[in-house]
């Protein structure tokens, strides 16, 4: 499998705070794989200078052939590199439904003029918006419920219109942050199953941020470990569970245990 | 203090060591709220002086001779005095008022634009407190001592601004607390036009004229103007400077009512350092601006320190208003909005929320306006009717360059 | 036993939605009791509306016999109550140690600041190193250790902990069970939120099953633990 | 509102269903339209109370479009009643009163003004208190190329003929719009309030530069303003004019100027017509729901590849080009431009509209427009004008009259603060804010009392410094706090604000309870 995503040696400090410090790391295409540490760690700062929300202090980040260095998180997202936020960050007035045509807004003729005047295919590129918009809820499972103001869908329905939002610009890695932050084990469950089918059906590669040990053995190929901005392992989940410096900064000895408990009764 | 005992012994606990020497200067008292409050000032006078007059003389270096017959190094020298004296004066006033937005920006984080409006009605009240008293018969003002005189109309400008800005944060802005950030903004605007027209109401019927003229002609002392003589006697080192600007001597000329902001000025800020960085009031201040409901959740009265937040920066609004207008002579219900939008300016540029950063923004443009009117004058094209521009450039080159002012803390938003 | 804290048919609503529908909970004296349920039954809620930060609409909440419901935030507090907010809440800009006095703000004693600060500094020795440090500075584990220390300055009569595992690591979320194991025995009572039903179940004496803002179930922390539906649903069993 | 939703049996609720029925709408539509017409028409100009009435009698005539808008008619109808009244009745009033037009062409004006500062507010979020500066440069565009006063424009010979104008329009939209872009591009990156008070900043700046454009170089004639500006053609309205003359058997004093008054509001209403328009499929449109994500959560909108520089460049430019091509007909229309006509208070002015009609939806706005410019051009001046009259009557008001008026307002007002304080009270919040208006009250009652007492005031003794017209920051000042507290989504709000301010509403409940209000 060729590499969708290389980064190498990534550095970001904040003042006198290193948040992430020489990582690299590399994610092959159409792999489900994971990073874990504890908080703090500069998973999210990670996913932040990926994206362009900060710009890295030194490192290179290779995507699909082109460097990301310097780009805007817009010009990041047209790309083909997409995500979702710890904290969900939805557009809370807008409905379901216009929650992911703004995601489609990368891959639309955005022009004045042509908007104005309502010619040369407007009407059926908003058609085809729309239809696309009510695709991608239906795949996530919130068929019917495209008319419904983001913030008063329940918290569950809101992750998943994140992600949503995140497909419709047509990316090709997708960068998930705690996606299952909150939910209970069946609701993890069921959003496990979404992130295959998101790799399995959308082809999509897919990154995600996650605490929960459930989650992250059962579901990705490979994992990698920060710890104070650095990546301290790496490797497939049963390299990672017998990994004593993860087990002591991280997981724990009894975390550790259950999983392998899991693991042998799976 | 209440809680400088507990300090020492958990200090040593804590450090393991004892506490001795500088250490322990640093951490006392007349170091934390007197000599390094006070450093801290003169330096930034000292600073933002010369790297203007660097500055101007750069510009005199290119344009040596702006006018006819006027040299400009050498008038950049000769007025060099009055410029600092007058930039520090009117820079004090701009940072009275800057703390204002600062202290509600950290509290309530938005930007309380009625703010100017207290600045105006404190030099309103000034003026009719200054005026009734004189009104009682001819010579009364002279009569009083006039520290005695300065105090009172000071702390009536503070006591009425300050109770008035309690007032407009509950009646105005609290009820929309936790509104989308527009609305308490605009309703910030609404109550000072609404101040501003209420006040000239207020003026049109008791004086039938808005141009109120503080009669500080009746007080001797305010015309006073102690002059320091420098010549090459008694200050030898000079000699540069009485080449530069080509005289034997040179007088500083100091205005009674300029060094009566600066003294008034920087004794009120050494209070409110203290309070706010030295008292349990002002660590509960500082616990709501940074999370309100929690700070509730630990016993504090969040309201309570909202208003006692609203009513510091309203007195030093007030306060602010009254030594203005002794300063300045006439004030008008609209006195408020050039010095508003300057103190603003000073506020972002230091770093909105710092307090520091008020006083240095504050100071820098006191200081970079009167710079800018005392070389304007030469350059006919400009003039200083141009100041106002300039003064506003420098708001929008900073925030270009550093979003969060000079002394403020660059923060990347959390995601 | 005595009953601390005891509510009675609590309703909370934000804005339309009704986030709490008839709660009844009581908390004994010495007890640590736990609510557990899935994100948006309520937990949260609950401690919310007994410190004040959300309104009861209906129903009834005793504090030692005397009735607090509807008082606000720094009221409750005085009255007792202590509230480690979820997400921890550190005032970042202030030293630790400012922020250890803020969580005494209703104590004017400087003698009895300085002990009960030494009293939390024994549970949670790396606070006592970071005491001039500013509070964001600190871990996210540390923070957590200093919210606690922050709520226990006010030495109240129960301890309301909002999910004080939530964003730790597995092996700081251990410690911290085991030190709220040790301020229980030494006396606090606790109600405590916990999305980690398993680790909240093994240290608490009874809990609460709450489910879209109803209570569906309690019991003593032992049958809980058993019991099939609470398996399933809370602790990930198949 | 209790009563219409509760009860059918109440008598107006039984009105207002029979009013729903579309062909009894229609009707009452036709006859209000006709007797609010005939009420202006029929008025006594030389009356003493003629300001007072007028003042009372245009308002509902202008905005009968809104009433029209919200009957349950066909779409079509509606829209047809509403050219009828903008396209024949208007102008047949302005016939017989031409101040009226003027007023009209005014509303126009301000309600394009508005509408483009909605796009800038109310789509995209970007407080812009300096928007007047766009208005003035579509205006001095114009001045400047056709005043004949000595600038450098008239020396060199730079000026162009009256009938350029309708080319300068578009020449204003040009200009107005890269003024736009310009202003966007340092301001853009600053959030929030630095925006709002950078470009009150950036307006400031613009109105100075004008004031001190008049010397070395004469660009602007400095304060004094450019005048003699000119006005395209109206010739061909002449006829028509005259005609009218003859129909309505109303001789016409000056027929020029009325021809012109009806050339300026057709390309006012036309200007409004476009701009209506514009701003719905810039709404309606990926362009619309970008602003929309850019307003709601700018992080958010950039990561889903929302280019934000660029968005809010467009919504700066869009918005800067309607006040572009106004203020070129407003240079036209009042043939005289200064620097005075685009203060601060201009800016506010314009935001209060888009606040009272409500931030965001193009109707609320209009309302907005229509309802401050009244209050501001009619309202207040027409109060002062009453005075006046009064004055010159030597008018007086008797004492009792007073007494009578101080304590049936401060009555109501005080009962209903009264009430307010009881249910605040029982929420223990809040209570404050009614604490202040019943204290006024109070105070206002004891100064009627106390200072006119039995005596009767003569309307001579008014002092000039408080008319009424001279207190329109007060007014606007009242007006935005109270929108602000009572309906800051405005009288007609727009669907999602109205949720977006709810559900603010409930966490400011939460805020509140966390600060716990009183």
């Amino acid at each position: 499998m060729a590499n969708l995503l290389e980064v190498n040696d990534l550095l970001k400090t904040f003042g006198g705070l290193t948040a992430v410090k020489n990582v690299s790391l590399v994610v092959p295409q159409g792999s489900i794989s994971a990073i874990i540490g504890p908080n703090g760690a500069g998973k999210t700062t990670f996913f932040n200078l990926l994206t362009g929300i900060y710009k890295p202090d030194n490192g290179s980040v290779n995507f699909a052939g082109r460097s990301l260095l310097g780009l805007r998180p817009d010009q990041v997202c047209k790309a083909g590199m997409s995500r979702t936020f710890q904290n969900i960050r939805l557009f809370p007035g807008m409905s379901a439904l216009e929650n992911v045509m703004v995601g489609m807004h990368p891959r639309l003729n955005i022009n004045m003029v042509f908007t104005i005047l309502r010619v040369g295919g407007f009407a059926k590129q908003e058609v085809h918006v729309r239809e696309k918009a009510s695709d991608l809820l239906r795949f996530v499972g919130l068929g019917g419920k495209g008319d419904e103001v983001a913030r008063n869908l329940p918290y569950g329905d809101q992750r998943r219109l994140e992600i949503a939002r995140a497909l419709a610009s047509d990316p090709k890695l997708i960068l998930l942050d705690e996606p299952t932050a909150g939910m209970n084990p069946q609701e993890s469950e069921a959003a496990m199953g979404l992130f295959r089918r998101i790799r399995d059906e959308k082809g999509v590669t897919v990154v995600l941020i996650e605490h929960d040990m459930k989650v992250v053995m059962g579901i990705s190929e490979y994992i990698s470990v920060l710890d104070y901005g650095e990546k301290i392992a790496a490797g497939s989940p049963a390299e990672i569970r017998a990994n004593p410096r993860v087990v002591e900064a991280y997981l724990g000895r009894r975390a550790t245990e259950e999983a392998n408990k899991n693991a042998t009764r799976a | 203090m209440a809680t400088d005992t507990t300090s020492t012994s958990l200090e040593s606990a804590a450090q393991g060591v004892s506490v001795t020497g500088w250490e322990a200067f640093k951490n006392s008292w007349f170091y934390k709220f007197t000599l390094f409050p006070l450093g801290q000032i003169f330096g930034f006078i000292l600073g933002v002086s010369v790297i203007l007059t660097v500055l101007a003389l750069l510009l005199a270096v290119v344009f040596p001779e702006p006018r006819e017959n006027i040299n400009l190094t050498q008038q950049i020298a000769r007025q060099l005095p009055d410029m600092i004296i007058g930039g520090v004066s009117i820079g004090f006033v701009y940072a009275m008022i800057a703390l204002g937005y600062t202290l509600v920006y950290g509290v309530l984080k938005f930007i309380n634009f009625a703010h100017s409006e207290f600045f105006m009605v404190g030099s309103v009240v000034g003026f009719e407190v200054m005026q009734r008293i004189g009104a009682a018969g001819e010579g009364v003002l002279e009569a009083w001592n006039p520290i005695l005189l300065i105090v009172a109309l000071v702390l009536s400008g503070m006591v009425i601004s300050g109770t008035l800005a309690v007032i407009v944060e509950r009646v105005a802005y609290r009820p929309l607390r936790g509104a989308p950030r527009l609305v308490p903004l605009i309703s910030a605007i609404g109550v000072s036009f609404l101040l501003i027209d209420v006040v000239r109401g207020f003026a049109a019927i008791t004086r039938n004229d808005f141009n109120l003229t503080y009669p500080v002609s009746q007080v001797s002392f305010f015309q006073q103007r102690p002059e320091i003589t420098l010549t090459p006697e008694n200050a030898p080192l000079l000699q540069f400077w009485f080449t530069a600007a080509n005289r034997d001597e040179i007088d500083i000329g100091l205005r009674m009512t300029s060094l009566i902001i600066i003294v008034a000025a920087i004794l009120m800020l050494l209070i409110l350092n203290w309070f706010v960085n030295g008292t349990k009031q002002g660590r509960g201040i500082r616990a709501v601006s940074q999370d309100m409901a929690t700070a509730g959740l630990m016993g504090i009265n969040a309201n309570l320190m909202i208003s006692l937040t609203f009513f510091l920066g309203g007195a030093f609004g007030g306060a602010a208003g009254v030594l203005y207008g002794l300063n300045v002579g006439t004030v008008t219900p609209f006195v408020g909005f050039i010095p508003g939008l300057t103190a603003f300016t000073a506020a972002v540029l230091g770093g909105i929320g710092n307090m520091t950063g008020a006083l240095l923004g504050g100071l820098a443009l006191g200081l970079i306006e009167t710079f800018l009117n005392g070389i304007l004058v030469y350059f006919p094209a400009f003039g200083q009717r141009y100041t106002p521009v300039f003064t506003f450039s420098v708001l929008i080159l900073v925030l270009l360059f550093r979003p969060s002012g000079l002394l403020g803390a660059k923060v990347d938003e959390k995601v | 036993m005595q009953p601390v804290l005891e509510i009675q048919g609590l309703h909370t609503y934000y804005g339309h939605i009704h986030a709490l529908k008839g709660i009844d909970v009581t908390v004994n004296k010495g007890e640590i009791v736990t609510l557990i349920g899935s994100n948006g039954a309520g937990k949260s809620t609950i401690l919310r509306t007994i410190s004040g930060i959300a309104k009861a609409r209906q129903g009834s909440i005793r504090l030692d016999g005397k009735d607090i419901t509807n008082k606000r935030p720094h009221e409750v507090t005085a009255l007792g109550v202590a509230h480690v907010p979820e997400g921890r809440r550190i005032f970042p800009e202030l030293s630790v140690r400012e922020n250890l006095e803020i969580g005494a703000w209703n104590v004017n004693d400087p003698s009895l600041i300085t002990q009960r600060m030494e009293q939390a500094f024994e549970f949670f020795p790396r606070i006592k190193e970071r005491l001039f440090q500013k509070g964001g500075t600190l871990s996210g584990g540390e923070q957590q250790m200093l919210a606690i220390s922050r709520a226990l300055m006010s030495d109240p009569d129960i301890l309301l902990l909002d999910e004080p595992s939530m964003g730790l690591a597995p092996v700081l979320v251990e410690l911290i069970f085991e030190i709220i194991k040790r301020i229980n025995a030494q006396g606090k009572t606790i109600l405590l939120v916990e999305q980690n039903a398993l680790m909240a179940l093994e240290i608490a004496s009874r809990g609460y099953v709450l489910q879209t803002g109803q209570i569906v179930l309690k019991d003593s922390a032992a049958a809980l633990m058993v019991n099939d539906s609470v398996r399933k649903a809370y602790l990930g069993e198949s | 509102m209790t009563a219409r939703t509760s009860s059918t049996s109440n008598p107006l609720a039984q009105m207002l269903g029979f009013l729903k029925q579309p062909m009894v709408a229609l009707v009452a539509i036709i006859a209000y339209l006709l007797l609010s017409l005939g009420l202006l028409i029929g008025l006594d100009r030389g009356s003493t109370v003629f300001p007072l009435l007028s003042m009372i009698f245009f308002p509902p005539f202008v905005l009968a479009p809104f009433l029209i808008l919200a009957s349950p008619l066909d779409g079509k109808i509606k829209l047809a009643l509403i050219a009828i009244q903008l396209i024949i009745l208007l102008p047949l009033l302005g016939i017989f009163d031409s101040t009226y037009l003027e007023l009209a062409i005014q509303i126009c004006i301000f309600a394009g003004l508005a509408l483009g500062l909605n796009i800038v507010v109310g789509f995209a979020g970007l407080l812009d208190l300096g928007y007047i500066a766009f208005f003035a440069v579509g205006a001095y565009t114009w001045a400047m190329f056709t005043s004949p006063i000595d600038t450098i424009f008239t020396i060199n010979n730079w000026t162009v003929s009256a009938n350029a104008f309708y080319g300068f329009v578009f020449l204003g939209v040009f200009f107005a719009g890269v003024a736009g872009i310009l202003l966007g591009l340092p301001v853009l990156r600053l959030r929030g309030d630095y925006l709002a008070i950078v470009t009150l900043g950036f307006g400031e700046i613009i109105r100075i530069v004008a004031n001190n454009l008049g010397s070395p170089v004469n660009i602007t004639n400095g304060s004094q303003g450019l005048d003699t500006v000119s006005r395209p053609s109206a010739d061909f309205l002449h006829p028509f004019v005259i005609g009218m003359e003859q129909i309505t058997g109303r001789p016409i004093a000056n027929v020029e100027p009325l021809a012109y008054q009806i050339l300026f509001y057709f390309i006012a209403i036309l200007m409004i017509v476009v701009i209506i328009v514009v701003a719905r499929n810039l709404e309606n449109s990926p362009i619309g729901r970008a602003w929309t994500a850019i307003r709601e959560d700018e992080t958010a909108a950039i990561a889903m590849g929302v280019p934000l520089t660029r968005m809010k460049l467009m919504a700066f430019a869009s918005g800067a080009a309607f006040a572009g091509a106004l203020g070129v007909l407003y240079g036209a229309k009042q043939t005289f431009v200064s620097p005075e006509s685009f203060s601060l208070i201009q800016s506010i002015s314009i935001l209060a509209m888009v606040i009272v009609g409500g931030l965001g939806g193009i109707r609320g706005v209009l309302l907005g427009a229509v309802v401050v410019t009244l209050l501001n051009l009619q309202v207040l001046k027409n109060l002062s004008l009453q005075i006046n009259a009064w004055k010159n009557v030597d008018a007086v008001i008797p004492g009792w009259f007073i007494i009578a008026a101080a304590v049936v307002v401060g009555g109501l007002l005080l009962y209903w603060a009264y009430r307010q304080l009881r249910a605040a009270l029982k929420r223990r919040e809040g209570w404050f804010s009614y604490l202040v208006p019943a204290v006024a009250a109070l105070l206002g009652v004891y100064i009627a009392i106390s200072s006119f007492g039995a005596q009767d005031f003569p309307i001579a003794n008014w002092p000039s410094q408080l008319e009424p017209a001279r207190y329109e920051r007060l007014v606007f000042g009242v007006l935005l706090v109270i929108m602000m507290i009572f309906r800051p989504s405005g009288l007609l709000p727009e669907p999602r604000r109205k949720m977006e301010l709810a559900a603010s509403k409930r966490e400011q409940e939460q805020n509140k309870a966390a600060g716990a209000g009183d």
